[in-house]
């Protein structure tokens, strides 16, 4: 939103009353949220649920970027989606589904892929971002551009019964090469469509991805930023990891960062920014 | 003396443990010098991969994408391969995950 | 579902690949969750998450039940209704909404208040209960209930920015009055709509009801039954507490019930079931 | 010999401590006998209270609705009212939560 909106309306006063009356909020916070614009990479398993309570809380202006469509076998995660949008670019059909929950959210759906090209440009558009995607490559290209434009980035994962978030980028806090300066081995990596994933996992953490998203824009204080939440679906138990500060050495984020311009992200991984590439290739 | 301690993996590595998340081990004395965590990946490696090593470990430290606990510490706060052992203390082994 | 299913049909393979390649799940959890039935009291904050993420995992049939109707300050947390929906009685939306994302569910909405008289028979029919509900009188109707008809009650509980979960009367767990024999002074008791929630809370704590349920539908352990989660969503902190077991004196659960009839439980309380009461009878 | 314990309150129990929910506390040495949980909800009603004790306490326990942990575990399992306080317990008390 361009011009900053400075009073509530009686209408948001009536509809966001339950969190208006909590003291840490306020109009205050109810203010920050509606002049806040948050992108979320990635409208899968994380992302739904992360748009959705984005939206519901009143949140000013979504991103929602996917390059890819909704297939039946999403459903079972991507709550936002519906049987009957099937085929549809998943950015557009998150974008219906926050709308219809509150139609003053303005939506803006990017059906494509994120890349070194348009990363930048986009991001700077944007105060806070969700990493809700699912590749290493793109993790990795949306760690940089957010050093680089300056923006906390709340990422989250999960697969088979678990569960990870931390807020990078954030208050003196480390950045995701800080703690993985080196890409893992190609091998070593298993996606949700190969190892599985409970879809209420991606649930819980992308639920999570919005409550940090609230607490950046409102400044509520104690996020994940410098600390590691560890979700065992399975065994039901939550971890929570100090993690080192910000690293003077890092590539991107130290002193003297060496990367200062986003470079090949499936070339320094040694995989695809998407495992749909193939499939596309041969249509 | 032996040194009993805890090893967890979680995140995917425990498929290379046999699926087994937890293990207590006792852990031989050194004739020289203290348990570092440098030499529990070698005794981790001799004793307990199952298979495949090099997804685990690669020259003498841990393979990236794996992060090391020590008590709920990232390891960087404690000194990393040079960290010393105590009795009962807890190593995680957590395997980033990528998915959503 | 009146015959069990014994077969995934292929488009049940394929939508639900992803959790079916989980070994814990697999054909015969994903059969487990075809033939199960849960019914969801309460379709606000905690039942909307709770009632998307069984749906789109499969859930056979899902019970809907809430006996008042969609405003528009339910929407900053109740994420299942829509604007349009505003009106319609919650239950309804919830079995639309969920039905949306996947027609295969039997959702059945009931539009009533839970009470002595209608909660035993209604009970029954399902294999598993979720209390969403929002307030002491309905906990402890909804406890007595599941107790006499045998079933594991999966109990989630938000305010502010805390959140609480448990399961009761599952492997030999406590129940509610096993920890509250007495119920707390109604003056003690905040509700909602006073103490005001940040919508996001129920929605993790719904998403964590879900996950429970799954896991007692397919057997997979580690329930929190005799746990009791806390979440404190402003720390971002997760506690597990460790419970103390069922108890043999206690009235409802315990080696001689006193209690083997629902009683009133408003009188009990000295509260009511609903805030909306007396707005109703203004009608 | 003082005795230094942490009390925390959560789930709106807070709210009648000034919406602070952790506190360290030193208890001071008593004449006859140890601490008990007992001793220390009288001294909480006449130390740390600010306001409505009928609130927190009914009679010589806690009033229905609190839960009482310590040490992470339901007081029930740690003998309640009569349980002896050590250096370093952190005694927890919840009002539980019935919103939706
Ligand atoms: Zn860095
Ligand atoms: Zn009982």
């Amino acid at each position: 939103p361009d011009i900053p909106c400075e009073t509530l309306s009686n209408a948001s006063i009536a509809r966001y009353s339950r969190q208006l009356i909590l003291p840490e909020v306020g109009v205050k916070g109810q203010l920050a949220l509606a002049n806040a614009s948050v992108l979320i990479v990635g409208a899968g398993g994380l992302g739904c649920p992360a748009a959705l309570y984005l939206a519901a809380a009143g949140t000013g202006c979504l991103g929602l970027l996917d390059y890819d469509t909704v297939e039946l076998s999403n459903l079972h995660r991507q709550v936002l989606h519906t049987e009957q949008r099937v085929s549809v670019p998943k950015s557009s059909s998150a974008a219906f589904g926050c709308n219809q929950l509150n139609s003053t959210v303005r939506c803006i759906p990017y059906h494509m892929q994120l890349d070194s090209q348009n990363a930048l440009q986009l991001l700077r558009q944007y105060d806070v971002v969700l990493d809700c995607t699912d590749n290493v490559a793109t993790r990795y290209l949306l760690n940089d551009a957010c050093i680089m434009a300056k923006k906390p980035l709340i990422s989250g994962s999960a697969l088979r019964f678990e569960g990870q978030l931390t807020v990078y980028n954030y208050q003196d806090g480390p950045c995701y090469r800080c703690l993985y300066p080196t890409p893992p081995p190609p091998e070593t990596v298993t996606n949700c469509s190969d190892g599985g994933v409970l879809g209420v996992i991606p649930g819980i953490i992308g639920c999570l991805q919005a409550l940090e998203a609230v607490k950046v824009i409102c400044s509520l204080g104690n996020t994940y930023s410098q600390r590691l939440l560890l979700f065992d679906g399975l065994e039901g138990t939550f971890r929570t990891i100090k993690l080192r500060p910000r690293q003077q050495s890092c590539v991107v984020c130290g002193d003297n960062p060496s990367v200062t311009k986003l470079i090949d992200y499936e070339q320094f991984c040694g995989s695809r920014a998407n495992d749909k590439e193939h499939s596309l290739e041969l249509l | 003396m032996e040194l009993v301690v805890s090893l967890e993996f979680s995140g995917g590595a425990e498929l290379l443990f046999d699926k087994v998340k937890n293990h207590e081990v006792s852990l031989p004395a050194r004739a020289n010098g203290p348990w570092t965590i440098k030499h529990l990946l070698v005794w981790i490696k001799d004793n307990l991969l199952k298979e495949r090593p090099e997804l685990f470990v690669q020259g003498d430290t841990v393979r990236p994408g794996i992060l090391v606990l020590i008590n709920d510490a990232d390891w960087e706060l404690m000194g990393e391969l040079n960290y010393e052992l105590k009795s009962k203390d807890r190593i995680v082994f957590i395997s980033t995950l990528h998915g959503g």
